[in-house]
């Protein structure tokens, strides 16, 4: 594999050895190595956290900051955090006023968060969770409590934090982030594998000339295969899957986030984003603010994530926050 | 040949090391088809930590199933080091104050550790987990128990009960874990979980005949 | 080829339209569809502009910004943008102050800007120009002049850009991003090649388990093919490279950029600035600011590129202040 | 057969489009091999851009000519939008008044675009560029002007001298271009500019021979 990495299974403690340096000015180390928090965090706020598998990158790490995450657990490659990292996490956050952890709907993070849940609470920290599972090709509407978190996850983070943010109560908080959830749905479309850096050869296929439509964001097959289609193809199938699910309508104000997969050139996102604006200004779906980017990756991936949200006042004022981390930077960074 | 020393069980824990490392790319291979693919190297990393770690110390066969326990749960994560973290430490507890091992011990422990991790995760038999290979495999060693049989002919009834489990996993429709959401594609491969817990019941299985006196 | 785009002829046009609607707060159309400029350009300063061959995304349109580029030509995949797109960024970004036209050294872009300055020229803009040259790996020191511009070209950006901002002249403006390019070296390093979206195959190749030291933006051949080295190989490699070339020394301060060629997982470049920093340290040069990320790429090229400024108390201030492009958000974006 | 009419210029425009079309992939797969792979890209999406604009257009040689050249320069950008923008247009300006074109016009024509390109590019002949195809095609034309050659043999003289030329570029290392920096690993392949010089230089030689009265 074409990869710049020295002993594979030493890749997550490497790339967190760089990426706090390179950040310093962000986010510092914890006692576990395997935890990373924001720098200066405020006192007397929620706590919020999150964590999960690497190889997402920005995702989870770069979403910690100042009106982000307060701490993240970081897993191996695809793989969830310990649940003594969820816990350390929930430990370096916890400013006596509660902690959200905000994470992604995967059976290895619902384990580890319920084992590190109950001993934080077991240490009196108030504790809390909300999962995202904003991907709706993982599983039919009337089991959306069994589909997984994608993309979406980013808009729940910055929902709760910025709630956080404003000194809302834990319950407050954790009210804001189910609302960021529950008004978003996403979709993703793989058009080539990735490869586990311990691994020789890609962990599932996607044939030449054919799209995976509802992959997972570590290649989990979608829904079906199908013929590579065009940008506006693509965009067509990414909206008929999203739109009718939450279901979003004409007048409605959303955030719309298009996160290539990792090795999509973001040439090509901008393509897709000019075809599915065109499709939602048709339905009369006005977009309040959009991502457009490498925002939710999965290593060399190709493809594209498309996630919806639909915003009331309380969101539109939460989104709009400014915010500094790594993987989204709104307004002010000092 | 109805029991084994406790004592001498780094060779048990070693040969389930040692059935993880060689199958590291089989397992994930498995898990590519309808998972993320890293079921071997999660698992690999795990069971060759551990390895390291206890090297050049002395365990005995409940210290090492803890050990491997702890390790699995505070250093690999994922779903792996949850479940088989969860097991392994019920198992390890159940034989701290064993000196030799019988077979209705060993079943004792097994039983301990699955119901320790009925605790963490919902899924039964027939949900395409490891599950399907850890019941069938308890049950038997629990039937040839009652029917008192001889240690060494449980063993091996336990293995195919345990093999016949895990295939019996292509057949079925996941309902848990990442393929969960594949319905109908997931049919017609087996699940990672499953053979990887064959693999180390088999090994523990095997270790233990030798052990047997 | 796995990509998300409708005609590739038409690629060009539809990511600008789909840029455009993404960012409008940040850039807008100007009447050559092959001319984006910023949103309020402040009158009363030097006019910056730049412009190059399409595919290298956030370069040369997400460098476009407040403090940033006034405006950019922009180039079919690979390829020059017209004379006519040179003049027309120019003329949108002319405050009768003077326009800086920062550009990289490739020759259907060095066509294209001559023509382009003779023609403004005739119509009365005072425009001056400087070229980066900062990939070493292109031509040896004594013919600097020959080198190709890579991802150095943002320090250019920067810099001028930020000069032009305090409310310098043309010369000094000329003259602090000329001062950029003369303290900045770059190299490139390929592990995969890339295919023009027109194309069928890739438009050159790296055989598996080898990389190609000193490969330009384009895939442009490097200086040798070596075996396939670990991060810490290639750290040393690139420091190995750029350092003796300025040459940088114990005690300087710098502004070190590393960047993703388009399909690297971030991930990689995080180990690989790991290396870099170390190897920096020990040699006793000092970090002041550092970039890591896909700041500069080659489609959907695997590989990295290391890029170090030194600074001097000038080009500090200047790489400091606030900016806010697509590609480069320091500080308030509003 | 000592002249052509200008007016019947298109079909030789037409066949200069089409050996371009035909030889995309051609030129990309050179360029590749030491440039950045998009020149039968860049040059096709220009010349079918002037095919389509001026489709059903009366378009005289030198007519055509400039309005090619104003497409690549104006529409394409790269090197080749200026460097054969400003060669047609060049060529085309020198033909403007002419009614009939003899091999003295042609001659005449060439050299003022060659001239004019010199103006932007300082490559000479042996850079390894498409300068080494025009160059001696443009000489032989010279001589035979001089010679007072009949038409015909001259363009099949000048058709032979583009592909010497061009065959040349092969053993060359460049010096301009993207190709420049590549040093002794430059020599081997010829230089994509001089392959499409050549493939226009010949469509348009044979074309002519086609119209000659
Ligand atoms: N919720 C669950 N309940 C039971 N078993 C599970 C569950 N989730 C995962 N598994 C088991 O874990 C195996 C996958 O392990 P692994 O690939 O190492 O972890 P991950 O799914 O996090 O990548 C599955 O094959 C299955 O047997
Ligand atoms: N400075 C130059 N002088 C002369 N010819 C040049 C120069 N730069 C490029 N060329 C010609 O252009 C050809 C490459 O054209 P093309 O691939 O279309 O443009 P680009 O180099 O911008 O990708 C080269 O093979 C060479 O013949
Ligand atoms: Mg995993
Ligand atoms: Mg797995
Ligand atoms: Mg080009
Ligand atoms: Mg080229």
């Amino acid at each position: 594999m074409q990869r710049i990495i020295n002993d594979p299974d030493n890749i997550v403690d490497e790339m967190l050895e760089g990426f706090l340096k390179a950040h310093a000015d962000i986010v510092e180390a914890t006692a576990n190595p395997r935890v990373i928090k924001a720098r200066n965090i405020p006192g007397a706020k929620v706590g919020i956290i999150t964590g999960g598998g690497s190889g997402h990158k920005p995702a989870f790490i770069g979403y910690v900051g100042k009106n982000m995450c307060d701490a993240a657990a970081v897993g191996e490659i695809f793989s969830s955090p310990t649940a003594a990292a969820f816990l350390d996490a929930a430990k370096v956050a916890d400013q006596k006023k509660g902690v959200a952890c905000l994470y992604g709907n995967y059976s290895g993070d619902n384990m580890n968060v319920k084992m590190a849940v109950a001993m934080a609470k077991k240490e009196g920290i108030a504790i809390k969770t909300v999962i995202a599972n904003d991907d709706v090709a993982s599983a039919p509407a009337d089991q959306r409590e069994k589909r997984r978190g994608v993309a979406g996850e980013i808009f729940m983070w910055k929902v709760g934090a910025a709630k956080a943010a404003q000194g809302a109560s834990l319950d407050e908080v954790i009210a804001a982030a189910q609302k960021a959830v529950d008004s978003t749905r996403s979709v993703g479309i793989g058009l080539s594998p990735c490869t586990l850096p311990a691994a020789d050869h890609p962990n599932f296929a996607i044939k030449p000339s054919t799209m995976e439509i509802g992959i997972g964001h570590h290649g989990e097959p979608g829904m079906k295969v199908e013929p590579l289609g065009s940008a506006e193809d693509i965009a067509k199938i990414m909206v008929n899957i999203v739109l009718p699910d939450y279901p979003f309508k004409e007048g409605d104000q959303t955030a719309v986030l298009v996160s290539g997969l990792g090795a999509t050139p973001v040439m090509e996102l901008y393509v897709l984003y000019n075809e599915i604006e065109k499709l939602l200004q048709q339905k009369g779906i006005k977009i309040y603010k959009n991502y457009v980017g490498n925002y939710f990756t999965s290593l060399e991936m190709k493809g594209a994530t498309f996630t919806m949200m639909k915003l009331d006042d309380e969101l539109k004022e939460l989104i709009d926050m400014p915010a500094c981390s790594m993987g989204l930077k709104e307004g002010v960074c000092s | 040949m109805t029991a084994f020393d406790n004592k001498k069980g780094r060779s048990i824990l070693q040969a389930m090391v040692r059935s993880i490392q060689q199958n590291k790319t089989h397992l994930s291979d498995i898990d590519g088809l309808i998972g993320d693919g890293d079921h071997g190297i999660n698992m690999n990393k795990g069971f060759s930590l551990f390895e390291k770690e206890y090297k050049d110390k002395e365990l005995s066969f409940n210290e090492g199933l803890e050990k491997l326990g702890t390790t699995l749960m505070n250093k690999i994560g994922g779903s792996m080091g949850s479940i088989y973290g969860t097991l392994f430490i019920g198992m390890g507890e159940a034989g701290s104050r064993l000196t030799k091992i019988s077979l209705a011990d060993l079943t004792a422990m097994i039983e301990k550790g699955y119901s320790k991790l009925s605790e963490i995760i919902e899924a039964r038999p027939g949900d395409k987990t490891l599950i399907d290979t850890l019941a069938p495999a308890l049950e038997s060693l629990k039937k040839s128990t009652e029917k008192k049989e001889d240690f060494k002919t449980a063993l091996i009834k336990m293995k195919a009960a345990a093999k016949a489990g895990s295939d019996s996993t292509r057949e079925l429709k996941a309902r848990y874990g990442r393929a969960s959401r594949l319905g109908e594609r997931s049919i017609g491969v087996p699940d990672a979980g499953s053979v990887s817990c064959r693999l180390l019941l088999a090994a523990m299985g095997d270790a233990i005949v030798e052990l047997l006196e």
